[in-house]
């Protein structure tokens, strides 16, 4: 019921945002956040537990990664040598939950050099720009800013080469 | 440089965009192809609306002229080639 | 104070556009489909982001801004995940990806 | 400024146009899809700068929808209608 509540709020937010705050919008704004509450119910789009702390943690990494993902990627571009050695690795995760997977797998794409190809239910197919371990040592440090941010503890992994 | 000349480039650029992805679109023979050249011309088509000061036709174009028809020409693409794929199928057995 | 505003506005913005520039040379010099997913999805969304982030300092209204934030939030959202979509059916067509030694 | 914006908007149409080339090109029907994720990032970002450019904030509801349509468009074109690596 909490989870109700707190959801309608924030999509009356949201509506108030994308209409301007006009009073006769809600007259359409009303039956538009009872549907999407139900397809939300009805879907079972539970389980995303974020914690704040995690939150203020995760936001700055990722906003800086997709920076440097984006400056490496328009200098190889414009680059006259095109310095690319593609390469497509598998990754398996640690993370517990499928809903932080999911969002990892989204986030991946983002980062520098990585391209999510392939999310199977254990692991997930990464396209990378350049061979080599640095993707790897990239999607680690991902990983654990989001097991921050959804506040769980990640499998450990004891004989990883 | 003022605003009103940056706004003429914008126009002439799109004035030249248009016709000949319009004659692209007709002489396309991959249908595939066709289809998403005609999403482009409605999405373009839709920044030429606003240009033309009317972003309610804008709005309508995105959604409807190159969203909705485009969506359904993809389905009904889809639909074709599974009825091709379906025909062959009989013949052989 | 509203010079120093714009300045800062008008670098943010031109940044951007420089971004979208290496986007679209990326689109058309990346030599497969997996490496224009890269240049296209990281370069423009970064692009986007800087010219969203310059407008904000000529916003006039909270709901403004806010909006600002939710269409850059779902352009990113939408971007990544389109980009996993094309990557993986790609993969499943059998698409190969270029490499660098062959 | 509204210069500025003007002009960065003409350039991002022009880096849309170009970028039609790669529709035309392929050669795989994947590269042809690539033309959704082009329009919904820079053409959002084309349309933001229009509508501060003339303080048409209507504008930003276009963007809004664009933004959503190319998500579609990709969804569809990879669900539905996507044949193969064949030309």
């Amino acid at each position: 019921m909490r989870a109700a509540i707190v959801r309608a709020g924030l999509l009356a937010a949201l509506w108030w945002v994308l209409s301007g705050g006009a009073w006769s919008s809600w007259l359409f704004g009303i039956p538009a956040i009872a549907a999407a509450l139900y397809l939300g119910f009805r879907l079972g789009s539970g389980g995303w537990r974020w914690t704040f702390a995690g939150a203020v943690r995760f936001l700055p990494f990722f906003l800086w990664r997709s920076l440097s993902g984006g400056i490496d990627v328009a200098w190889r571009s414009l680059s006259p040598s095109l310095p690319l050695d593609p390469d497509l690795i598998e990754y398996e995760f640690r993370l517990p939950e499928t809903p932080a997977r999911v969002f990892m797998s989204n986030a991946i794409s983002l980062l520098p050099g990585t391209l999510s190809a392939e999310y199977a239910d254990e692991k997930v197919r990464v396209h990378t720009l350049l061979r080599g371990p640095g993707a790897v040592r990239e999607l680690e440090r991902l990983e654990e800013r989001v097991a921050g941010l959804f506040g769980l503890e990640m499998a450990s992994r004891g004989d990883r080469a | 440089m003022s605003a009103e000349w940056f706004g003429w480039i914008f126009d002439i650029l799109l004035a030249l965009a248009l016709p000949v992805l319009a004659w692209r679109v007709l002489i396309t023979r991959n249908l595939y192809q066709a289809v998403i050249l005609f999403v482009a011309f409605g999405l373009l088509m839709a920044l030429a609306w606003v240009r033309l000061e009317a972003p309610d036709v804008a709005l309508a174009e995105a959604a409807i002229g190159a969203g909705i028809t485009g969506v359904l020409f993809l389905d009904a693409l889809g639909y074709l080639r599974d009825r091709r794929r379906g025909g062959e199928a009989d013949e052989r057995g | 104070m509203t010079v120093i505003l714009n300045a800062l506005s008008a670098a943010l913005i031109l940044a951007g556009a420089f971004f979208f520039l290496a986007g679209t040379v990326g689109l058309l010099r990346f030599p497969d489909v997996y490496t224009r997913l890269h240049a296209l999805t990281k370069a423009d969304n970064l692009g986007l982001g800087l010219v969203v982030l310059g407008l904000l300092l000529q916003v006039e209204s909270l709901s403004e801004g806010v909006k600002l934030l939710v269409i850059w939030g779902l352009v990113l959202a939408a971007g990544a995940t389109a980009a996993h979509l094309v990557a993986r059916t790609a993969l499943e067509h059998d698409i190969r990806l270029w490499r660098r030694r062959e | 400024m509204s210069g500025l914006y003007l002009g960065v908007a003409s350039f991002l149409l022009l880096t849309i146009v170009v970028g039609l080339i790669r529709i035309v090109r392929g050669p795989t029907p994947a590269d042809r899809i690539l033309a959704a994720q082009l329009f919904g990032t820079t053409g959002v970002a084309a349309l933001l700068l229009l509508a501060q450019g003339v303080s048409s904030p209507p504008l930003r509801d276009v963007a809004l929808v664009l933004a959503l349509l190319a998500a579609f468009a990709a969804a569809a074109f990879v669900r539905r209608a996507w044949t193969g690596g064949e030309e």
